[in-house]
């Protein structure tokens, strides 16, 4: 479609981008003390354009700006996740202690670029912009996570963090550049066309390709082995920015892992396909098994040994993305579905976690398990709350937790039993995590004692809290609307328009 | 002759990226990397990409390297630069880099490239200005976006908050 | 409502209302309601009279009544419960009836200011119900559920002064034993259910004589049931809970441990006796015999006078056995009828004779001396007139001395012995057994008189104040030493030296079942007896005569010195002395390495299994997870690249299992990573 | 000259090279020159191969984006460090080692 | 209301549950009230159930069906027949009586009944449930509360036992769920049970998976399953644990009814929908059981704990309701058809849970009542409380004698069903375990002899005799223990049709492929 014609599809973006101008402008005429107010602005271009997602219709499908980005109801779930976790986002970061004497002013402006590159990034489908807009992303994420100067761990998380994500952008466009000699296209559909009919010599340049790509992809979703940035970046980047970086990007990474690989290394190309594409040659479900596995275990192994609850969070996270992986293998609907509806269920609940730690910190100062001791008595309600979270990140019922590992582990086992070891691998690795979940329940409530009077977060807080546990309790409970809109959004588009 | 002057460009390139990674000396290090730049940018010329040999010149030896230069200025007292900057793992840090090398060339001259003749171009900086205002306007803007967040950022960051 | 089913269910069922209200409201009642469970106590015996008489009256060997309803039923599995109303039964219940009504009368005083007064006779109800049930079942569920009631009745009732532990344990050592006993009945039992699908005798008998079980599995059954009267009659091997068991009341002793629980292995065994096989049988005559000998040969030395008494008990129940296993289970039937009578007369005696000893004791403020210890005794006969002639009736009745119920029935089986030695030579053994019983019999029982009632007092200073029992007490001796004379058993016939009359009459014997007619029929058995009967008879007057004879010269006229003979056959008397020690024997080889494999289970369940194995899966995961935790930290580079070293420049902390920060570090693996996933692709 | 595999094995050579730096030098400043040659090394690919693909100018397109991308990166990167040598007098990588509790 | 009486069954205690999230934390006294008041209405709306249910008619009664997820098929499905109505019927009236026995619960009392209540909701769910899902929702439900109540109102070790507890039985479901899954997806994408019954036998049938039957394989899965929470030999380590560690009214719970939901859950899916898989594990179940006989009993008999005595004899208790259930294949032709021993069997192990939820809960109830007082539990420590407190010394008794299967009380009947229904077809196994009563009473006259018998340890002296509340939590069981011992045959008619249904299964289905 063309440029102009493709604005009218565009605008959820296109506000994002008005009101990045509009802060960075307002942002100039607040003091340091009072530049948090930048965050209302932001707030509410962010809730203008989530509303303008919203009326979207998803009966359309369609590409936009000459074939650069897709239409589809699929990006638009996606950008609804992005949408609601930087709510969330921003509301907590107007509430944490940690932004407190730093000017946040950039902070908010910078979560709106981010916003923007996600957006891109879960519908994106030529190369040059899925490249632009990881980067967008990336260089924004980098900052915010060094976005405490004065705070040591935040700056060298901050420091990894770029370099790491540098290289492994690196890696990725060289392997973007084999593609491109292989098909001398940036168009995903115009190479999957090319490759459907490549002899076969060119197996092995694909081969090192989707590995390099894959080196991408995996670092934003922190995939074994391009995890290796996720627990520093986590535990010193500012609370706030780790739960979003946990969940957006995460988010965004999974989409783009799934248009791409299924568009460009499927029969068919569409989420349809049932079987990868031949000429690649490659054992694609084993290896994305494997990776899920390694991911998965190595994951909650780790996590096993923390002793600080946000980098304990970080591991996990690997882990669920391990979790989330475990669906790719299948190649099919229910697998996407599961992954999707996980994502909803997990953006609450991890984001509630995170939430809590803040609490903590608030509170005590601190982030290890000690500083969790007996929280379940000073505040009964964030421990409640807190205990939610963790049961439903064990995947127990009747949380939402649950109801996703459910649909991930129905994808696996629908596969039929040459994929039973993997959904057995899974199970037992749930089995793991409650190990050290409820450690964190342990410390709130068996350890220590009784207080005579409890105290609550701040209104904010509590709401915030409150927002995502209850619907973390209601969707284990009912969710059919949910995987609903799931399976409706689960419509792609082929290069048939 | 010009096959001549490739190869010593060619040469030029490689050694000077060697000495990139290599040497002892920062600065050195970066100068290096200058004439790396430079001899990729001969490279562009060689394949006919007479435009992009113009931004690699401005932007990366005007800019990005600058930049490099300025950071080590900052970050290093003249006295201190000598140090040596190289780490430890050195040994399975090639045997993996010399690993992906080999696995790169044997991929290199077993694939069958995606190829066409076509001739000469007489410049390409009309057509890649046409195509930046046409096929590629998004990404033309979402780089601008890009490029206004990373100022901003830098800015943010190198602000002094004391 | 048909009359005998209404007598038996009164019958049964008082005395468990009895009990029920006892236990539960026993204390408030006044008199703490002893006469509540008394008047029914009696008036099951009027019942269980009135039956006997109607029996008399009717004079029908083949009298025979069966009531059943189904108790479960679960479409194919079913099991009904009912009674079996033969003359076996009539004459069993009137001996309960009997026995249990003295006792409790008895028990007035002797158990008179006891601090649970009513729960004693809340138990002795509790029993004379079980024991019922025995008598009554016409299945063997209702036999084994009354069976380990009855049980469960003896244990209250031997532990029922627990302060004291070895009352305790003797209670408990007679639960268990008897469970021994029954693990092998209830196998019996599921072995003839397999095979038949019936718990009820008639229909298991049916089910024997149409051939559904035989052989081997059905002598296997056979001898499964008799274990159950081997742990119950006291037989040996399982015969140790019995001495013991004189730890409780006396006239607990008298009712449960020497006339009817005790009898009930042998009532069992008449009752199932059709079915048993020759192999079976023969077991069975041997088990008896060797008891019969041996509790003699250990009644001679004890020095107790229950212990007496208690191994008299063993010894008789011997002889019972032994008669089954000759196939004259009706002589069986018969000595049980009329030991139940002499040897709770017996025992009562003992009862009035310890009561009085006690008086004297506390008098003399002397609680130390043993009361039950005829060393102390001697020389009461004048003091406690009534008491000694009472005892001494039974004790010539024991002995097998003619004119008292014991010769008859004694004689019976030991000429049933004769005929099956005659019959099959290869078991003579069994004849010395027998007679061998017979003379030790009458010694023990004579010493234990003489040492007892005559002679000089051993502590003349209690004899003034030994007296005669209170009246309560002296009602069972007089019934019972009445009982003792073989007239009542062998009207209308006068001859005292047959014991052919009414018993013999209405209690006819009955052919096997077992198919294949490799058992004698009742009709040979009988005429194997009666051929031997002469014989029998001058032998048991002989040693009868001997044994009595001994225990004069040894123990009143002392001509022959105890002790000499006891230096002369110092072995033997050791091995008496020590009931052959089969406790310390159990002790060693059973109890102990029990108890030891039970600890070691435990430790291999607790210490072991769950400790290393169970929490080592546990443990296996943090390994790993610290494990996997390194290589993700610091991984390989931190190991293999003077990690140390840097370390231990850089933060002066040797290598830490925490994360490096090293980016390259994470940049290498990435590459390795790499690496690792495109070789795992191409090959 | 005009040989496709000429180029890339340049092409190769750089991206290995830029490998080896980041993974081997400790000072931040020597990383990015490292990740630098990476970038480069995909555009000499996207470059020839729009050459050698019958003058394919999204190649150089491509190519652009990435030396803005790497413009900004280095702009972001570089800030980063300063920032952190102002605050901590140190730009060595493996020095900003300090998470660790 | 009778429409619907099984939903109020389960949800009237989350009701309380809220009402008491609800109410201030000082005011203890109403919350007790309010948790004996939901789950008094509870018991009583399960005798209405028990009135009304119909054990003549086969199948399920009361059945509720309701649309949950129509696009994965899942229904909100609920149902009793003569194998879960038992269990319906002990559940609400454990959990009344517990609520007394916690009654004296200190710290956090709001906290205590509300998990409490919400437990009791799980596990009445998991008994009703007939949809797959809703079963494993409610079984996992029940996890949560438990954790806490061991881990927070717990002995010494009690987060430890928790965790453990937690661990093990996760382990066990999780295996469950993908089993679970693994039918619906072979057996017509569908959850509901009474479905699965008809269909999972046939579509799996001939089924392999790496060469081995997809029906062993489910089986296995499940088996592991519900053995953990039965437990079965190999699993059982945590039951001592828990049972030790947690508060007396939980223990009774543990004991009296999550024993049950392995045996329930072994009944209910593997010999309801895979009955095939039956004949070839029948022999390993009854060696399970024997182990878990013997092994139980002997250690038992070395504990010097009270409260783990009971545990272990817990598990010696479960051993014969093993063997009962191994039974089942008496019933098929190649050992002669014998249905009267199957049904001993089978309605024996039914009849063994009821018995032994009723029997270890008085046996929990009574511990807890000692070590109220005395504040230990070591079998050596005490001595002659008989003399100081008869009552108690009475009813303990009742409770040990019905531990040891004394005839005249319920606990003999059902195993002497288990060991008769057993005995045909596995005749060495069952002539083996027959030891398991002797040690059973071997165990129990000793630990009742050393704490009741004997000289009075002065130092209890004056402690004081069982109390009127603690009677009342004991003497309903005690009287249902003795009246089920003399009149087995109200329970055994409840459940005989379905237990008839269950073997039609298991034989028709299960084919004639047999073990002997």
């Amino acid at each position: 479609m063309d440029n102009l014609q493709s604005i009218q599809y565009f605008w959820p973006e296109l506000i994002i981008v008005f009101t990045l101008i509009i802060t960075i402008f307002v942002d100039f005429l607040y003091s340091d003390s009072a530049s948090y107010r930048t965050g209302y602005w932001s707030l509410a271009g962010l809730v203008i354009s989530s509303l303008v997602l919203s009326i979207q219709g998803i009966d359309v499908v369609t590409t936009l700006f000459r074939d650069m980005l897709a239409y589809d109801p699929f990006a638009l779930f996606f950008k609804v996740i992005i949408a609601i976790s930087t709510i969330f986002i921003i509301l907590v970061s107007l509430s944490t202690n940690e932004y407190k004497n730093t000017r946040v002013g950039e902070h908010f402006i910078l979560i709106l670029v981010m916003v923007l590159g996600m957006m891109l990034m879960v519908s994106s489908i030529d190369l040059i912009m899925v490249y632009l807009a990881i980067e967008t992303v990336s260089i924004s994420s980098f900052i915010l996570a060094g976005y405490l100067k004065s705070e040591r761990r935040s700056s060298e998380s901050s420091l990894k963090y770029v370099i790491y994500g540098a290289f492994s952008s690196g890696l990725m466009l060289f392997g973007l550049s084999i593609l491109f000699g292989l098909t001398g296209t940036t168009k995903i559909f115009e190479i999957r066309e090319v490759l459907i009919n490549i002899g076969g010599d060119a197996q092995f340049a694909i081969i090192l390709a989707g590995v390099f790509i894959l080196a991408g992809f995996g670092y934003k979703i922190s995939a074994v082995p391009f995890h290796f940035w996720t627990p520093d970046v986590y535990e010193g980047a500012p609370t706030p920015i780790t739960a979003y970086l946990s969940v957006a990007p995460k988010a965004a990474g999974f989409a783009l892992i799934i248009r791409f690989f299924h568009t460009v290394f499927t029969d068919t190309g569409a989420l349809t396909s049932t079987s990868w594409l031949s000429q690649t040659a490659l054992p694609w479900p084993e290896i994305m098994a494997i990776l899920a596995v390694i991911t998965m275990t190595l994951g909650n192994l780790v996590a096993i040994q923390q002793d600080n609850v946000k980098r304990m969070l970080a591991y996990s996270s690997i882990a669920h993305a391990g979790y989330m992986l475990m669906a790719i293998p299948m190649l099919s609907g229910e697998g996407i579905q599961a992954i999707m509806l996980y994502m909803l269920m997990y953006l609450m609940m991890n984001l509630g976690a995170f939430f809590v730690v803040i609490v903590v910190k608030n509170k005590t100062g601190g982030e290890t398990f000690e500083d969790f001791k007996g929280f379940g008595w000073k505040m009964p309600v964030v421990g409640v709350i807190m205990s939610i979270f963790m049961f439903s990140l064990i995947g127990l019922p009747p949380t939402a937790g649950f109801i996703g590992k459910f649909y991930l582990f129905a994808a696996v086992i629908k596969a039929g039993p040459g994929f039973y070891w993997l959904a057995v691998i899974g199970v037992i690795n749930s089995v793991i995590s409650l190990y050290y979940y409820m450690r964190v329940v342990r410390m709130m409530f068996l350890e220590g004692s009784k207080q005579e009077q409890t105290t609550l977060p701040g209104t904010l807080l509590t709401v915030l809290l409150i927002c995502l546990a209850v619907p973390t309790l209601l969707l284990g409970i009912y969710w059919a609307p949910v995987s609903d809109w799931v399976r409706n959004s689960l419509m792609f588009f082929t290069q048939g328009l | 002759m010009t096959t001549i002057i490739f190869w010593i460009f060619v040469l030029f390139t490689v050694v000077s990226a060697f000495k990139v990674v290599h040497s002892h000396n920062l600065i050195y290090a970066a100068l290096s990397l200058l004439l790396t730049l430079f001899g990729v940018t001969a490279l562009y010329v060689f394949l006919w990409a007479d435009f992009l040999a113009g931004v690699q010149i401005v932007v990366y030896i005007g800019g990005i390297l600058i930049l490099l230069l300025f950071g080590i200025m900052l970050t290093h007292k003249i006295t201190s630069i000598q140090i040596t900057q190289l780490n430890m793992q050195r040994g399975v840090a090639g045997a993996s880099a010399l690993g992906i090398l080999i696995i790169l060339l044997w991929m290199i001259f077993r694939t069958p490239w995606f190829t066409m003749t076509s001739s000469e171009p007489l410049g390409t900086v009309r057509e890649i200005g046409i195509l930046l205002m046409s096929d590629y306007l998004l990404p033309f803007e979402v780089a601008s976006v890009l490029l206004l967040a990373a100022l901003i950022g830098a800015a943010m960051l190198s602000r002094k908050t004391e | 409502m048909n009359i005998f089913l209404q007598y038996t269910l009164l019958i049964y069922l008082l005395p468990l209302g009895a009990f029920v209200i006892q236990i539960l409201v026993g204390k408030r009642l006044p008199r703490q309601g002893d006469w509540l469970s008394i008047s029914a106590i009696l008036t099951t015996l009027a019942l269980s009279i009135a039956l006997m008489a109607g029996m008399i009256l009717d004079y029908n060997p083949d009298f025979r009544e069966e009531f059943s309803v189904t108790w479960m039923d679960l479409g194919d599995f079913k099991i009904s419960m009912g009674f079996l109303i033969d003359n076996i039964t009539i004459i069993m219940l009137f001996v309960v009836a009997l026995i249990s009504s003295m006792s409790q009368i008895f028990s007035l005083k002797y158990m008179e200011g006891d601090p649970r007064y009513s729960r004693y006779y809340a138990y002795l109800s509790l029993f004379t119900f079980s024991m019922n049930g025995i008598v009554l079942a016409n299945n063997l569920v209702l036999l084994y559920m009354s069976w380990e009631l009855v049980g469960l009745s003896s244990y209250l009732l031997i532990g029922f002064w627990f302060e004291k532990d070895s009352a305790a344990n003797a209670g408990k050592k007679a639960f268990l034993t008897n469970r021994v006993g029954d693990i092998g009945f209830f196998i019996g039992i599921m072995l003839l259910f397999t095979a038949i699908g019936s718990f009820d005798y008639a229909q298991i008998f049916s089910g024997v004589a149409d051939g559904y079980i035989s052989g081997s599995v059905l002598t296997l059954a056979g001898i499964g049931l008799f274990m159950g009267a081997v742990g119950k009659s006291a037989q040996v091997p399982l015969h140790i809970w019995l001495p013991d068991a004189m730890e409780g009341p006396t006239p607990v002793s008298a009712l449960i441990h020497a006339a009817t629980m005790v009898a009930a292995g042998v009532f069992m065994l008449v009752r199932i006796f059709p079915l048993l096989t020759p192999d079976a049988l023969i077991l069975i005559a041997y088990v008896g015999g060797i008891t019969a000998f041996f509790a003699a040969t250990i009644a001679i030395t004890r020095t107790d006078i229950k212990q007496v008494l208690a191994y008299s008990t063993v010894s008789q129940l011997g002889y019972m056995v032994l008669a089954v296993g000759t196939g004259a289970y009706v002589a069986a039937f018969f000595h049980l009828l009329i030991h139940a009578m002499f040897k709770a007369n017996l025992f009562y005696c003992a009862g009035s004779v310890i009561h009085s000893m006690h008086h004297a004791l506390d008098r003399a403020k002397d609680h130390d001396t043993d009361a039950q210890d005829m060393r102390n005794m001697g020389g009461i006969k004048i003091r406690m007139p009534i008491t000694y002639r009472a005892m001494l009736i039974s004790t010539l009745a024991i002995s097998g001395v003619p004119l008292f119920s014991g010769f008859i029935s004694k004689d019976a089986i030991l000429a049933g012995t004769l005929a099956l030695v005659e019959r099959s030579p290869q078991h003579s053994l069994l004849v010395v057994f027998g007679f061998g019983a017979a003379l030790l019999t009458a010694f023990y029982m004579f010493r234990m008189m003489y040492l007892t009632f005559h002679n000089e007092p051993k502590r003349p200073e209690l004899t003034p104040d030994i007296k005669e029992s209170p009246t309560e007490m002296l009602i069972p001796l007089v019934i019972l030493g009445t009982l003792s004379f073989y007239i009542f058993y062998t009207l209308p016939n006068w001859n005292p030296l047959s014991e052919s009359g009414w018993f013999t009459y209405l209690v006819p014997a009955r052919d096997s079942v077992v198919p294949g007619h490799i058992n004698l029929s009742a009709h040979e058995i009988e005429e194997g007896v009666h051929h031997s009967h002469f014989t029998a008879m001058i032998l048991s007057l002989l040693v009868a005569g001997t044994g009595i004879l001994l225990a004069w010269r040894m123990y009143l006229r002392q001509t022959l010195s105890a002790e000499m003979w006891a230096r002369k056959l110092r072995p033997l008397y050791n091995l008496s002395l020590h009931k052959f020690y089969v406790d310390e024997v159990y002790e060693k080889v059973l109890y102990r390495p029990f108890l030891k494999l039970a600890d070691l289970v435990a430790y291999l369940d607790w210490d072991l299994y769950d400790k290393y194995i169970v929490n080592g899966v546990g443990r296996l995961t943090e390994r790993l997870s610290k494990f996997s935790g390194d290589t993700d930290y610091n991984g390989l580079d931190q190991g293999i690249i003077d990690g140390i070293g840097r370390n231990a420049r850089r933060s002066g902390i040797v290598l830490r299992k925490i994360q490096t920060g090293r980016i390259q570090n994470y940049i290498l693996f990435a590459a390795l990573g790499l690496l690792i996933l495109i070789i795992l692709q191409v090959v | 000259m005009d040989v496709l595999q000429n180029y890339l094995v340049v092409a190769a050579i750089l991206f290995v090279l830029g490998i080896y730096g980041v993974m081997t030098r400790r000072n931040g400043i020597a990383v990015l020159m490292g990740i630098e040659l990476i970038l480069n090394a995909a555009n000499l690919n996207f470059v020839a191969f729009a050459r050698f693909g019958g003058m394919n100018l999204s190649g150089h397109i491509f190519a652009l984006f990435v030396i803005i991308m790497a413009a900004a990166e280095a702009a972001v990167a570089l800030a980063i460090i300063i920032n952190l040598y102002n605050h901590f007098r140190t730009i060595n990588v493996d020095e900003a080692g300090k998470l660790r509790r | 209301m009778l429409t619907h009486i099984l939903s109020w069954l389960i949800w009237l205690p989350v009701v309380g549950m809220v009402i008491i999230v609800f109410i201030p934390r000082e005011r203890v006294d109403i919350v007790r009230i309010v948790a004996a008041v939901a789950t008094g209405l509870q018991l009583w709306l399960a005798i209405i159930l028990w009135t009304q249910f119909d054990p003549e008619v086969g199948g399920f009664q009361f059945m509720e069906r309701l649309k949950w997820i129509p696009s994965f098929n899942i229904a909100y499905t609920l149902g009793v027949d003569g194998l879960s109505l038992p269990m319906v019927l002990l559940t609400p009236l454990l959990s009344f009586l517990a609520i007394f026995v916690s009654w004296n619960i200190k710290q956090a009392e709001k906290g205590y009944f509300a998990l409490f209540l919400l437990l009791d909701a799980g596990m009445l769910g998991v008994f009703v449930a007939l949809d797959f899902f809703l079963f494993y929702v409610f079984w996992e439900v029940m996890l949560l509360p438990m954790y806490f109540l061991i881990g927070m109102w717990g002995g010494p070790q009690r987060i430890y036992a928790a965790i453990k507890f937690f661990l093990f039985t996760l382990f066990g479901s999780v295996l469950m769920l993908i089993a679970i899954l693994a039918l619906y997806f072979t057996c017509g994408q569908t959850f509901d049970m009474i479905t699965l019954m008809d269909t999972a036998p046939v579509a799996l049938d001939g089924v392999l998976w790496w060469g081995m039957s997809a029906i062993k394989v489910i089986w296995i899965l499940l088996f592991i399953g519900f053995a953990i929470k039965v437990p079965i030999f190999p699993f059982h380590t945590w039951l001592p644990l828990a049972h030790v560690e947690a508060p007396t009214a939980v223990s009774v719970i543990l004991a009296g009814v999550l024993l049950k939901m392995g045996v329930y859950g072994l009944l209910r899916v593997n010999y309801g929908m895979l009955p095939e898989a039956v004949w070839w594990f029948v022999g390993a179940i009854a060696v399970l059981g024997l182990i878990n006989v013997i092994w139980g009993a002997l250690c038992a008999l070395a504990q010097k704990d009270l409260k783990k005595l009971v545990a272990y004899s817990s598990i010696n208790h479960m051993g014969y309701a093993l063997l009962g259930m191994a039974a089942v294949v008496a019933a098929g032709e190649m050992n002669g058809n014998n249905f009267a021993a199957a049904q001993a069997g089978l309605s024996g192990a039914v009849f063994q849970m009821f018995n032994h939820g009723t029997i270890s809960a008085m046996l929990f109830i009574l511990v807890g009542v000692i070590y109220d007082r005395a504040h230990h539990r070591e079998i050596g420590g005490f001595g002659g409380l008989a003399k100081q407190m008869p009552i108690f010394a009475g009813i303990t008794a009742v409770a040990f004698f019905a531990g040891l299967g004394l005839p005249g009380l319920s606990g003999f009947i059902s195993e002497f069903m288990c060991f008769v229904g057993a005995f045909p077809v596995f005749k060495t196994i069952v002539i083996i375990s027959t030891l398991g009563i002797l040690i059973n009473a071997a165990y129990f006259l000793r630990a009742y002899q050393r704490v009741f018998f004997g000289e009075l340890n002065e130092k209890y002296t004056d402690l004081p005799e069982i109390n009127s509340r603690e009677l009342f939590a004991v003497v309903p069981l005690a009287i249902i223990t003795i009246f089920l011992g003399i009149f087995p045959a109200p329970f055994l008619n409840m459940i005989r049709t379905t237990m008839t249904e269950i073997i039609d299964q298991v034989v028709t289905l299960g084919g004639t492929i047999g073990l002997f």
